[in-house]
């Protein structure tokens, strides 16, 4: 076989964004995670849901599938199990993912199963233009909040957390170089890994904007290191930046779902051999209804 | 006492009292005596207490469905009696426990009664479930079977709990029949001319549907438990990991559709099993499975409807929604097996036309035929064609040297051979937004029309397909039954009824809802005087499909429906369609 | 100069620029001055880039629809030449901004061309965006309208922003007429001969849905955006608070229907609104209200499918859905307004006829007549009637006397009188499950029949409902076009010109497509020689609904459809229907 | 008007339960805590899940509403804003609340709208005939999971605090005493309340059975006393019994959605005149369209 060269994981496609919406820097992000670690663009699998950062799979060259609103991690789970060999990535917004999603995501992090899921979290519903989000901040006026929300909003990483989550890290879009790094540790990571990442929609979020973020920001790290293995410190790190932090905030490494499926073999199920010889079916048919 | 070709049996008592077990092991001991068995069970949603009967029919002959009556009736109590007085006849014979009730029976009526304290005689023994055991050996004395006819299906029942139970079982049939055949007077035994021997199978249609699957090579399902249709899941729980295979068990019906079809996007055979309220859960994902052309094998076991319904009682309901389900414009395909054995081949034959012609495929089951069980006859395995439809090779990917993989090609025949994940060059990308040949998102008049032609007519060779219809009976009835799903059977039997009747009758199975082959069915029932339709639901679902499909047929056309949760049984579908000749 | 009696005037450029405005001015204006309206705009899912492109005809008589051409064309750049260069005629005028390009028109083209600096204008008045009302000047001075003509409707436009904002734009709409003014050749100019002057109203279709629901005493409206329905929403977000009521952004559109039928069940008028994914994910709620007896409206605004299709683009294809959909069997109202107009008298119907036959009610708009603006005349209030349906009175219930209300009570109207939480005495379990008259879960097959006759047959009466649908035209008509939703527009005017050209056709409109008032539609559509079925969508969902529902038509029948996510214009149903002719 | 007698919120149906079935305590618990708060029957309804624990709506006197599997919250949200003045009171099975209804569970939490939520956590599906459910622990053997659980276990208490709950409260089926009391109060906080309860299934769990959750639950107040008002304490009482506790873990007072909504009337919306005189439209009709 011939020498592989990296792969720069770029298409011709020219992005729908909008000039200076966030989710520029994580496409750059994971195009940059995936080259430098050397995956091979048939070997990722990129799931993503509706959203204007549903978009970033037309950008990504890999395999692509662009599922429907809020439903990323069934398929994800659904490709992984069929084919244990392949990356995994998920992306959402943050209406996808932690709205009309947010079962799906619970449920995949206690499943485990490995696969990285990156939420763009804008605090707004972008491509329906302006409504709020599970994550926008109360008082936040929008088309159908005229008077302000007065919802709680949604703590991704406390209830990735809460639920059971082996890898939790929070990115920002001008943080290019960080957000890469958190995403191939994501991938490397054995099981679900979330890396929430906070990428500002400059048309309909006047409020969550760069300037806001850069503002009100800290790294995990400041003021004295944080131990990603310690879950208490990393609520507590959470807790205390209502949500305003950057970084890994937590990892744990052990087994992954695959690891406990009885009989799951070791070549991926596309691989299975399944016309099987018909005394197979006989044998059941004797000893199961015979 | 005469010789009888078939015998109609029942039980009924309590939920948790070990009705469903006494029916079982009844049926599989019959079966491996060369009967042919039709066995169904009414319940109710709820786990211990309310009335439980099993019904079971032993014939010499093939059987699809229960008799209109009850020859032999074990009663735990008198609810029993009450809820099924209307099946006995004048020779009907009704076995009821003494130990708690004194039966009553239907005033005037001829039935004969045998009151034996069955449970007494169970705890005697040492505990009072062996009452069904008792039961057992009553009706082997009533039959006219050695009691030792159980011993095998008991060994392998309660083997794994040791002898002393295997033992004490055997001894509670020993008594049951001994008591019995005490009492028995001369006309009081139905004696079942012997079955040929043959060696036959007995399963319900969710364990047939789920070895199909397996058999096929599915090798995921992802499913939600619900009622009719759980079956299936546990099934397969227990046998996929054999072949390497997985069952996830998720959060929702959504979720185990697009789980579902994550894998078939990655080129594993995958499937999900549900019932009304969960496909009605999973039309937004029928339609992703659609549009991105993703092949996935979904088996439906409908139960009566709207809503919740009656999760326990049978209907075929669902039709409306299998076959128009879905917001906007969408190709699918429907199969609807009627016997067990046919669950067997569709669900089997569902993966090899979702893969071939890249479309979700529904096979749809009902209660009546997914939990009721029959004797089935050695499969035919030339059923598993493993047709895994058209594939793009590695090496035509290499050959287009780096430029975009069609995966959406148009072709003659509207199926585009696809590339799955890990083949080099393949990548493309799935949406289920509008999208041109290569999959990328676009909204231009002309491609839509294009892609929306493609899709609309990939399935346009089903219209002849040749399973999509089965015909039973004289060419040149006068009168043709139509039915799907379980009513085939009571609707067979209905036809030879007619037919001794002196009425010309001839049968047309629907096999395939959707794609409906309007032209082989107007041939089909060319000639006939009358057509009329037989069906499990209010809404006379597939009347009103074939009056689209086939709107010339309309006046000639009748509709017969049961809605009332239970099976139309033979009787009933002669009366119905006297009615409406 | 020729006195022309109706203008078609289109905006295109890329999307995020102020076309949507630029439209809108223009036709908030025009409508001021007492001409009839059409407005539709094309844009695709994207938030800023791409082309988007605004059409308004404007008119001395009633539009419903956009016209074939397009007589004056403003075009920011050559992608919105290219896109609309099959709509330009001889006679169309293309102003076309020369700042950044330079427009080039079809090959041989009689079109003629302006160009003129539109973005450096409005830049010299300090800012680009401003290049919109330069455009309108340019309007204004080709159509013959003095640039004060606009002042008006800026000033409520820009009026909050400042006077200063608001001079701007002035002067910007007067540089752009003088600049036009002096180049106007003597053929340039559309003189639009004068309207009636009377006041009218200018609204979308949600808009009008949403005021209806609003005037029909809805309190509560639960939703999830999604376009082309948020529209509805957001009006409702604004308004509700204003009478007391209630916008629940919800999680996700099963927790919407779920959260109006709550309301519902409490006795407050709640609806929801949402598109084609979100009525799919509502299959099993749809079932729920129906088993139930809630009332409770779902406007759904059709767009293009399958699955997420093409979200931006008109489509009528969710008729099956709405229709069939949901497991089981199921009564359910589908109402199917064609003009803005409607949709305000059909949402504000929905609501009693909710209450009245206690059953979910399905107002179905499309993209079309959902995003597109009409002028309306001053509305008929007598539509509404505020029929809140047979209640239980607190008397009623006090004479029971602690005796169990019977909520699903059998009448022979099979409607129930209903209670409220907060009525003492009038305490009832609503389920899913099949349930007897008090509500309680039962499964007994008399009751099972009586119930599911009820709640089946409920909606009887509609058969006569004398809104089922319009008819227009000659008596003795030799074709019938039939038409649902946003194509009755292009569908009546093309009966005009069908006349005009010689053949005698009428128009029948479906405003109610569920359920099907069959033997009405009979008598309609009797003796006409061709009954030619005008529809939106790839499958001939009304064509197949009436086949089904009507067979003996079949063979009068024919089918007429487009589905490349565009409206019909008249000039396009009239080429389709004489090929069926 | 006569004097009002309290009420025993007693039916005549007779349970479809299994004998010894933990939800038989549920009911009386929740029967009593009604009866001492002297509610009327006909101020309050009862929304239930689809389940076993969804029958206990039959046989709880008040109004009654029995919705589809996994949407009792939006139907009890709808109710409660429909007709602020009753009381709502939704019930759930551990599958029908933490499955697949657990979206709407998190989103009711964050919403805070009145109403008391009480799920009947069995640890297993109980009407569908033993299937594992989200509570599930960790290698149990179901007929859906033959060679055991191996997702990660869902821990209500801990999903509820990192959604923001404003009441949070864990009993058990064979303590009705404490749990009448849980009730009582979670009916009184105003906002969204949760009732966990540890509801033994005695014919499919044979794991977590009376007996294991007797030998195994802690109160809350054990060891010292717990201030019900502290999040952090509250959260970590939950970890170290690794939820095997009861008693009132969290309560914060404070306004509830309906205190924010704009324009929201004091009576209840049901009462609300819509039958307006039609120049209030032609208003409308003039400003937003002429
Ligand atoms: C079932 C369904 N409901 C609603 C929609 C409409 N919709 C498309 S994107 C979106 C939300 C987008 O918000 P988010 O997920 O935050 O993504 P963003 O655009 O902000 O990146 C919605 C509601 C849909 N496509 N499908
Ligand atoms: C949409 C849908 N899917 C599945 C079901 C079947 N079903 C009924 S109850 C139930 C789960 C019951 O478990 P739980 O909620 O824990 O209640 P329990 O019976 O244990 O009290 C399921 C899956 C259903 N009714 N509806
Ligand atoms: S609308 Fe917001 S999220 Fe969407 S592309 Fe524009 S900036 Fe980005
Ligand atoms: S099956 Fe379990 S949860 Fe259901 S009633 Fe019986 S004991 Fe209770
Ligand atoms: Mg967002
Ligand atoms: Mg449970």
């Amino acid at each position: 076989m011939a020498v592989q060269t990296k792969v720069s994981f770029k298409t011709d496609a020219k992005p729908w964004w909008c000039p200076g919406c966030g989710d520029f820097a994580v496409l750059a992000a994971l195009q940059r995670a995936a080259t430098q670690l050397g995956l091979r663009p048939e070997n990722v699998v990129l799931v993503a849901g509706i959203g204007c950062s549903g978009k970033i799979g037309d950008y990504f060259g890999s395999y692509n599938i662009h599922v429907l609103h809020g439903r990323t991690m069934p398929v994800a789970q659904g490709i992984k199990l069929a084919n244990r060999n392949l990356t995994v990535i998920a992306a959402s917004g943050d209406g996808d993912g932690y709205g009309i999603g947010l079962n799906h995501f619970i449920h995949a992090v206690r499943r485990n199963i490995d696969l990285t899921y990156i939420v763009m979290d804008n605090h707004i519903y972008g491509l329906t233009k302006g409504q709020y989000s599970p994550t926008s901040e109360k008082k936040f006026r929008t088309v159908t909040s005229p008077a302000g929300v007065y919802e709680q909003p949604i703590q991704p990483l406390v209830l990735a957390l809460a639920a059971g989550a082996t890898f939790v890290a929070q990115g920002f879009s001008s943080n290019v170089n960080q957000l890469t790094d958190l995403i191939m540790k994501a991938i490397r990571h054995k099981g679900f890994s979330l890396v929430n990442v906070l990428s500002p929609c400059v048309t309909f979020n006047k409020v969550n904007t760069y300037d806001f973020f850069r503002a009100n920001l800290v790294d995990v790290a400041d003021g004295g290191g944080h131990d990603p293995h310690d879950r208490t410190a990393a609520m507590r790190r959470i807790t205390e930046t209502g949500g305003l932090v950057t970084g890994l905030l937590y990892e744990e490494e052990g087994p992954s779902f695959q690891d406990y499926i009885p009989g799951y073999p070791e070549t991926p199920l596309t691989e299975a051999k399944i016309d099987l010889p018909t005394s197979e079916w006989d044998k059941i048919l004797k000893e199961h209804f015979g | 006492m005469i010789m009888i070709q078939e015998l109609s049996w029942a039980v009924g008592g309590q939920q948790g009292e070990g009705i469903e077990s006494t029916g079982e092991i009844l049926a599989a001991t019959l079966s491996r005596l060369g009967y042919h068995i039709y066995g169904y069970r009414t319940f109710s949603s709820r786990i211990k207490g309310g009335q439980t009967n099993y019904r079971i029919r032993i014939s010499t002959k093939r059987v699809l469905a229960n008799q209109d009556y009850i020859d032999v009736l074990v009663a735990f109590d008198q609810e029993t009696i009450r809820l099924l007085a209307n099946r006995l006849h004048p020779g009907s014979l009704v076995i009821a426990d003494s130990t708690d009730f004194r039966a009553e029976l239907p005033a005037g009526s001829s039935v004969r009664l045998l009151e034996i304290p069955l449970t007494s005689m169970a705890e005697s023994l040492g505990n009072a479930v062996m009452k069904n055991m008792v039961a057992m050996g009553a009706t082997a004395a009533v039959v006219g079977f050695a009691p030792e006819t159980f011993t095998d299906a008991l060994r392998r029942r309660f083997g794994s709990k040791g002898e002393t139970v295997v033992n004490q079982n055997l001894a509670a049939v020993q008594k049951g029949f001994e008591a019995v055949a005490a009492q028995l007077g001369s006309g009081d035994t139905f004696h079942l001319a012997k079955a040929d021997g043959r060696h036959r199978y007995l399963m319900s249609g969710d364990e047939a549907a789920a070895f199909g699957a397996l058999a096929a090579g599915c090798r995921i399902e992802a499913a939600y438990p619900i009622t009719p249709a759980s079956e299936v899941m546990h099934w397969l729980a227990e046998m996929l990991p054999k072949y390497g295979g997985v069952v996830v068990q998720t959060e929702d019906e959504i979720a185990a559709l697009m789980t579902a079809v994550g894998a078939g996007y990655t080129g594993v055979r995958a499937m999900t099993s549900t019932s009304g309220p969960g496909l009605s859960l999973m039309m937004e994902a029928l339609g992703y499975a659609g549009a991105t052309e993703t092949p996935v094998v979904i088996v439906n076991v409908q139960r009566a409807g709207p809503s919740t319904g009656m999760p326990t009682k049978t209907e075929q309901s669902d039709l409306n929604e299998m076959v128009y389900g879905s917001h906007g414009d969408l190709a699918r395909i429907v199969l609807t097996p009627g016997t067990v054995e046919e669950c067997f081949y569709d669900t089997a034959r569902a993966f090899d036309l979702a893969e071939h012609y890249q479309v979700p495929v529904i096979v749809a089951l009902d209660l009546a035929n997914g939990l009721g069980v029959q004797t089935v006859e050695a499969l035919d395995y030339s059923c598993l064609k493993y047709d895994r439809g058209e594939r793009v090779t590695n090496e035509e990917l290499a050959a287009l040297e780096g430029s975009q993989f069609l995966r959406y090609k148009f072709t003659p025949s509207g199926i585009s051979p696809r590339a799955i994940p890990g083949q080099p060059g393949g990548m493309f990308l799935a949406t289920g937004n509008e999208h041109d040949q290569t999959g990328h998102i676009v909204e231009r008049v002309d491609n839509r029309v294009q892609i929306m032609n493609k899709r609309m007519h990939k399935l346009d060779p089903l219209v002849n397909d040749s399973l999509a219809f089965v015909r039973h009976g004289l060419q040149d009835a006068d009168v043709v039954l139509v039915a799907f799903g379980s009513t085939i059977g009571p609707v067979l039997e209905a036809r030879e009824r007619l037919e001794a009747a002196g009425t010309k009758a001839a049968v047309v199975q629907v096999r395939m809802a959707a794609p409906f082959a309007a032209s082989q069915f107007s041939d089909l029932t060319a000639g006939a005087r009358k057509v009329i339709v037989v069906e499990n639901n209010a809404g006379g679902q597939l009347y009103g499909l074939i009056r689209r499909e086939v709107p010339a047929l309309a006046e000639r056309l009748a509709s017969v429906r049961k809605y009332d949760g239970t099976p139309f049984t033979a009787g009933e579908v002669v009366a119905k369609c006297q009615e409406v000749f």
